[in-house]
């Protein structure tokens, strides 16, 4: 049981970087959304790592992890109940092309 | 002497109640309360004529110098500042009867001639601005006192000339008499800084040390106070608004560009006489050059104009012409006699003022009674107006020089004076004053006597004009009359010692004989109603004629240049550079900002992912240099 | 409270006021208010100043006060006057007062455009009452922003333009002024923000006066129409309503000139012993360049804005001459041309408003229609032109009289060329009024016109009064400003006859 | 040394991470995106349960896994956005956010690297008891969540209110 916590922080930046071209590159609102989870979840497996490697006695970074999911969950609602919106409206998700969100 | 205050504010108080409530009033009330108020004026001007004449004479033969109220109006510096109060001394009582005289006359006169005229009341106020402007200006305490007074009868002079607003060329008269003279005023201007900065002082007796400094700049700052005079007493070559401001009311031009302000010049140029005679006799004598100059040059167009306001103006630029030369012709050496001049002027001055005033004033019942300024619309009018008749003659003979009329004396002086300067001015001045008999009774015959202009006449008969206007006439003309008598060498003479004015034969004679041989040309010429002499001469050189009817274009070459050089070379181009350059350059910058902002503009382009592009690559630029920098 | 605090506390209630009201009425009710309270504070400040004096009052500012609002960089909120100060005041409160009277039947959203007019006059009040240097730059700016609204909403003609072009160039002046006072502070070694403090202190080094003289001076002669800073001025006033141009010529303007003495010039005397000649050539440029420029133009608002350069010209002209005459003259000038510009912008609205149009080359007679309107304007062009008894008389030739006491060749040469202006400016007052006034009228339309209403004729009648007032009477404002100028000027070290 | 399971599996489990995340946001089709997102949650999921957060696990797996994931397909479905994955950005643009994320991972990986963080084991592998969880979770004292528990409450109130507010038909 000797894993270093190098080897989560590596999965996280990965995930991160993952997530972040993927935000760069992605066209469709649900694809960048997704890209979105991904930092998210790199971030989540960061705080835990620490928490647990760092200070096994608290527990803050796995609350924090905690709230993340629970904020990642709303944010993730709301995205998408916004998508279906603008889906409705304009037939289209495409990031480029929404740019006309006032009324 | 404490009263003669009130000589000043009396008609600035009649001025400001007819100016804001005069339009309240009907015409005969504004009327009377500008004529009682300079009656009162004048009263208060004989009285204080009177009260300094009787007045002992100092130890050394002068009459004092009073300065009975002085205030500080302005302060610049300690020594230098504008003070307000009232001088007396022979020459400004002298002017103070002058002005008020005049005044008063051409107040009651203009209630016949002014009659039922729109505007009664504003002009009712204009002239009490006037008479109070240059009462100030004679009674000046100082320099820049008299500058000030002096801009005001500019600008009252400009109200008035420009009178009938609704007219164009009164309008544009008004216009040219207040620039013209305005440009001259910047030469007095900076000829009074000159003249405080180096002596020291604004005042008119300045301390010995500040003459002592101040006498190296003098005869520049004399002379540049002169352009001043010279622009207001119409010297040559400034004199080309005085004529046009004939498009004024007659009793204005009587008042204004006759008797008073005209003379303004030969006022300021006596005022300032000892320091001339002592520290700058070169300038005094430019001044003699550019009077006689300008007394012949105005005498020989005089003699073919045909309006007979424009003769009348032409006449005075030549009589103030014999009065500059008068004063300019003083010399210090003999400091009595040498100052003979001086006294000549300032008499000519007196005397010119009445008769001069009383020439427009008949030339004014005149127009009033044929509705025009041309003479080919008069002739043969003796019939029909006795009265303004002789007022009119009497003037002519006085104006001539024919004793026992008051120019006589006066003008025999100014001979005299000439003649012990050199006699080539003398002789120059005798020829000038025979043009002068010429012209007038060229101008009196072709009025009174000559070609009558029957149809018109028929059409609408002249008539005499009403006592309101008669009897000013008769007064000047009285005064005329026996003014050459009054012994004018006892109260103003150059250094203040009593004159006994005695004539000099010769030059009497000889003046007297050339103006009845110029009288007797004119009536040979002009007297009959056939004038063949004058048409042939006039056939003969008609490039002469035509010239000096066009009065030798010298509103022509004014007219070139501001119009073509100052309007047209400087203004415009200015007002170009202005719009194209300057605020080209700036537009040019705000262009230069939006073009630049154009070219970066696509870095905003709302893409919230390029956003975070930059925002990413900024991190890792900001990582890599805290990484390098530690 | 310090009573000079009211000067802020007026227009800031007036704002207030303003917010509330609900109708027109309401709106003009207050404006009226504030206006006179601002009027009567600023008379009761004169007299008071005046009788502090009168009883040997010898500090430079008097009714000072000091509360500090931002530690660390110095900055007080301190306000004091002196005879400068209150003679400013007192114009900007009569020109407020006026300018309320000469925008009554302003349309539309009058209560907005009074809104930003009363944050225009707090700006001035409390630039004039300020002795600190980033306060005053505050108010400055709080002054400089309502014009953009003021010209580009409520103006005429191409006011977008003219309001982006005004705004941009008096920013770019007020960027240098920034530079100017932050190099001020740190020269002094950022100690203090306060004007006296730093002018007593005396110890900007020089070569940081020469660099930061120019800044200072450039970016309040921006305001003050420096030549070739000057172009905004004949669009932004030929745009303006009638009664920010009115404010903007009368008042804002003079916040140039004001600065460029008590900052640049009080601050810095070194660097202008440097820099003084070459902005003499400028503003001697100015001076006979927008009077030329007047000659040929044909909207009223831009022959009235060029004479403006021209006499503001004047005012840093007299400024740089640095005698202690010339600089009371310059104060005058100030003074005066504020009344008789104000008079002047104040009467082309009014025939504006009335005719539609401005150009010369289409109005005729209107002595004859609008006999009131007329006369005024003869007023309003003999002060211009310098007639005495009027205004403009007594400070020109204050300014002249104090120019000529230099006696090398290079200020006498200036000296002389800057008096013809004042043959110039006789020559376009009297085109226009001959050309506008008199004569008979040729449009038909226009005859049916009507003279000036009440309102109007209280604006025109108190600037003509306040124009005749300092003319006729200008001893103890003369004597005034002399007494304060003085400081200043003694720290110029150069001649002081 | 000797390797665990634990470690074969972490490794495994890491390696599957790694290509999924890079595969949910390369590949063309949304559902497989969200497929291979789904498999990053489940890794993600795993890593909890290794380092002992059992119950993190658990929500990971039922939040994440079971609710959001099923969200997500959801909304594909509905709004068929399937069609335009396929629209590319400009190439340009595409090797800038290449290289930039590119340059971050080499930048974050060379920082993790070089800092050497010697944490090695962890000392005893247990599990933390839900019933410390739960008593941090609703006490007031130091270290303790309530308030920010609360908030997280409030917070997903409003989003759920806010969701069916956007979503609803007008």
């Amino acid at each position: 049981m000797e894993i270093n916590v190098i080897c989560y922080l590596l999965v996280g930046a990965v995930m991160l970087f993952a997530g972040v071209y993927g935000f760069f590159t992605r066209r469709n609102l649900l694809a960048t959304l997704i890209s979105v989870e991904l930092m998210l979840n790199a971030a989540n497996i960061n705080f835990a790592a620490f928490n647990r490697y760092l200070f096994p006695g608290a527990l803050e970074g796995h609350f924090f992890t905690l709230f993340g999911i629970a904020v990642s969950a709303a944010e993730t609602a709301v995205g998408i109940a916004i998508m279906i919106n603008v889906y409705r409206n304009v037939r289209n998700i495409q990031t480029d092309d929404i740019s006309e969100l006032k009324g | 002497m404490e009263y003669t205050i009130w000589i000043l504010l009396l008609p600035v108080l009649s001025f400001l109640l007819l100016a804001l409530a005069g339009m309240k009033m009907s015409h005969r009330v504004s009327g009377l309360i500008g004529t009682v108020v300079l009656g009162a004026v004048a009263v208060l001007s004989y009285m204080a004529a009177f009260d300094y004449f009787s007045l002992p004479r100092q130890a050394d033969g002068t009459y004092a110098t009073l300065i009975p109220w002085n205030a500080e109006w302005l302060p610049f510096t300690g020594s230098l500042h504008i003070d307000m109060g009232v001088l007396l001394d022979p020459i400004s009582v002298m002017m103070l009867v002058v002005i008020t005289t005049v005044s008063f006359m051409v107040h009651i006169y203009s209630f016949g001639y002014m009659k039922g005229e729109r505007g009664f009341q504003r002009y009712y106020a204009f002239l009490s601005l006037f008479t109070f402007s240059m009462l100030g200006l004679v009674v000046a305490t100082n320099i820049f006192q008299m500058y000030v007074f002096w801009e005001l009868v500019g600008v009252s002079s400009y109200l008035l000339i420009g009178f009938y607003y609704t007219k164009p060329e009164a309008i544009a008269a008004s216009k040219k008499a207040f620039i013209v003279t305005r440009f001259a005023d910047l030469g007095f201007l900076i000829g009074i800084l000159i003249y405080g900065f180096y002596v020291g002082t604004f005042s008119f007796t300045p301390t010995e040390t500040g003459l002592m400094q101040g006498a190296m700049m003098l005869p520049l700052a004399l002379g540049l106070m002169f352009v001043g005079g010279a622009g207001k007493s119409a010297m040559f070559p400034l004199h080309i608004w005085l004529p046009d401001a004939m498009e004024g009311p007659t009793p204005v031009s009587a008042l204004i560009h006759a008797a008073t302000m005209v003379v303004a010049g030969v006022y300021q140029v006596a005022r300032m006489f000892p320091l001339y005679i002592a520290y700058a006799p070169d300038t005094l004598h430019i001044v003699a050059y550019v009077g006689a100059f300008t007394a012949f040059y105005a005498a020989s167009v005089a003699c073919v104009q045909s309006d007979i306001k424009r003769v009348l103006a032409f006449s005075t630029i030549s009589q103030i012409g014999f009065m500059m030369v008068a004063l300019g012709v003083c010399t210090g050496a003999p400091s009595h006699e040498g100052g003979l001049g001086y006294m000549a002027s300032m008499f000519h001055l007196f005397t010119h003022a009445m008769f001069k005033a009383l020439l427009f004033l008949g030339a004014g019942c005149i127009i009033h009674a044929v509705h025009s300024n041309e003479m080919s619309t008069m002739g043969g009018l003796r019939k029909y107006m006795p009265v303004t008749h002789i007022t009119f003659l009497i003037a002519c003979l006085a104006i001539s020089g024919i004793p026992p009329f008051s120019g006589f004396f006066s003008k025999d002086e100014i001979l005299t004076a000439c003649f012990a300067f050199s006699p080539v001015m003398g002789w120059i001045m005798t020829l000038i004053a025979g043009m002068t008999a010429f012209y007038m009774f060229r101008l009196y015959y072709g009025i009174f006597w000559g070609r009558e202009n029957k149809e018109l006449h028929a059409a609408h008969v002249p008539h005499e004009s009403p006592l309101s206007m008669t009897f000013p006439l008769m007064v000047l003309a009285a005064i005329t009359c026996v003014a050459g008598f009054i012994p004018f060498g006892h109260f103003v003479t150059g250094d203040g010692l009593s004159y006994d004015i005695h004539l000099d034969a010769g030059v009497a004679t000889t003046s007297c004989v050339v103006a009845v041989v110029a009288i007797a040309l004119a009536t040979f010429m002009y007297a009959r109603s056939e004038q063949p002499v004058a048409d042939a001469l006039a056939r003969r050189f008609p490039k002469l004629h035509r010239a000096a009817y066009r009065r030798f274009y010298m509103d022509e070459a004014w007219l070139f240049v501001t119009k073509r050089i100052i309007f047209r070379c400087v203004s415009r181009p200015l007002a170009w550079f202005d719009r194209h350059v300057v605020d080209g350059f700036m537009n040019f910058l705000a262009w230069g900002a939006n073009a630049t902002g154009e070219e970066v503009q696509p870095m905003q382009s709302g893409r919230i992912q390029s956003y975070v592009m930059w925002f990413m690559a900024g991190i890792i630029v900001l990582t890599l240099m805290l990484l390098l920098c530690m | 409270m310090n009573i000079l605090s009211l000067f802020v506390l007026i227009p800031a209630l007036m704002l207030l006021g303003l917010w509330a009201a609900r109708n027109l009425n309401q709106v003009r009710g207050v404006m009226v208010t504030g206006a006179s309270a601002l009027l009567v504070l600023s008379v009761w400040l004169t007299v008071a100043y005046l009788q502090a004096r009168g009883a040997g009052e010898t500090a430079e500012m008097l009714f000072t006060d000091s509360v500090m609002w931002y530690a660390p960089l110095h900055i007080c909120y301190s306000v004091g006057v002196d005879g400068i100060s209150v003679v400013m005041l007192l114009l900007s409160a009569i020109i407020v007062f006026t300018g309320t009277f000469a925008s009554w039947k302003l349309k539309p959203l009058t209560k907005e455009y009074f809104l930003w007019f009363t944050l225009l006059s707090t700006g001035v009040f409390g630039f004039f009452i300020s002795t600190d240097l980033f306060t005053m730059f505050m108010f400055y700016e709080v002054a400089l922003i309502p014009m953009y609204l003021l010209i580009g909403v409520w103006g005429s003609g191409r006011k977008e333009y003219a309001a982006m072009k005004l705004t941009l160039m008096l920013m770019g002046g007020s960027a240098f002024l920034l530079i100017g006072i932050l190099g001020i502070y740190y020269g002094a070694g950022a100690q203090t923000m306060d004007v006296l403090e730093i002018a007593r202190l005396h110890n900007i080094p020089e070569e940081m006066q020469r660099v930061f003289f120019p800044a200072v001076f450039l970016g309040f002669g921006v305001l003050g129409a420096l030549f070739p800073f000057h172009t905004w001025s004949p669009d932004g006033h030929a745009s303006a309503p009638t009664a920010v141009s009115m404010l903007h010529a009368g008042v804002l303007m003079k916040l140039g000139g004001y600065g460029c003495f008590r900052v640049a010039m009080y601050l810095m005397p070194e660097g202008l012993a440097m820099w003084g000649d070459f902005f003499l050539v400028l503003t001697t440029i100015s001076v006979v360049y927008g009077a030329f420029s007047a000659v040929v133009q044909t909207d009223l608002k831009y022959i009235n804005a060029y004479s403006s350069v021209s006499h503001c010209g004047l005012v840093l002209f007299a400024l740089l001459m640095m005698t202690r005459t010339s600089c009371t003259g310059a104060i005058l000038q100030m003074l005066s041309h504020g009344l008789m510009t104000a008079l002047f912008f104040a009467l082309i609205g009014m025939i504006y408003g009335r005719t539609h149009t401005r150009d010369v080359r289409e109005l005729n007679g209107l002595m004859k229609i609008m006999p009131f309107l007329a006369v005024g304007y003869v007023l309003a062009g003999l002060a211009n032109l310098g007639l005495p008894g009027l205004s403009g008389f007594i400070a020109e030739m204050t300014v002249f009289v104090g120019s000529f006491e230099h006696t090398d060749v290079f200020h006498r040469a200036c000296t002389i060329i800057a008096t013809t202006s004042i043959v110039i400016t006789a020559v376009y007052i009297l085109r226009v009024v001959g050309k506008i006034l008199y004569g008979t009228c040729r449009n038909p339309e226009h005859l049916k016109l009507t003279d000036a209403t009440w309102d109007e004729r209280v604006a025109v009648i108190c600037l003509v009064v306040c124009v005749a007032g300092l003319g006729l009477a200008p001893w103890w404002v003369s004597d005034t400003i002399s007494l304060s100028v003085e400081p200043i000027v003694s720290q110029l070290c150069v001649l002081n006859p | 040394m000797e390797i665990t399971l634990q470690q074969v599996i972490f490794g495994i489990v890491a390696l599957m991470m790694m290509v999924c995340s890079v595969l949910a946001v390369t590949t063309g089709k949304i559902l497989r995106a969200a497929t291979a997102l789904l498999f990053v949650l489940f890794g993600t999921a795993l890593f909890y349960f290794i380092l002992g957060y059992t119950y993190l696990g658990a929500v990971q797996l039922s939040v994440y896994a079971g609710g959001i994931v099923v969200l997500y397909v959801f909304s594909i479905l509905l709004t068929r956005s399937d069609k335009n994955m396929n629209e590319r950005i400009p190439r340009g643009r595409w090797f800038a956010a290449l290289a930039t994320t590119l340059a971050g991972l080499a930048l974050t990986v060379f920082l993790l690297l070089g800092h050497g963080f010697a944490l090695g084991g962890i000392p005893v592998m247990q599990e933390l008891d839900p019933a410390v969880i739960g008593e941090a979770l609703i006490g007031m004292g130091k270290y303790q969540f309530v308030l920010p528990f609360e908030a997280v409450s409030v917070l997903l109130l409003a989003c759920m209110v806010g969701a069916i507010l956007i979503a609803r038909k007008h």
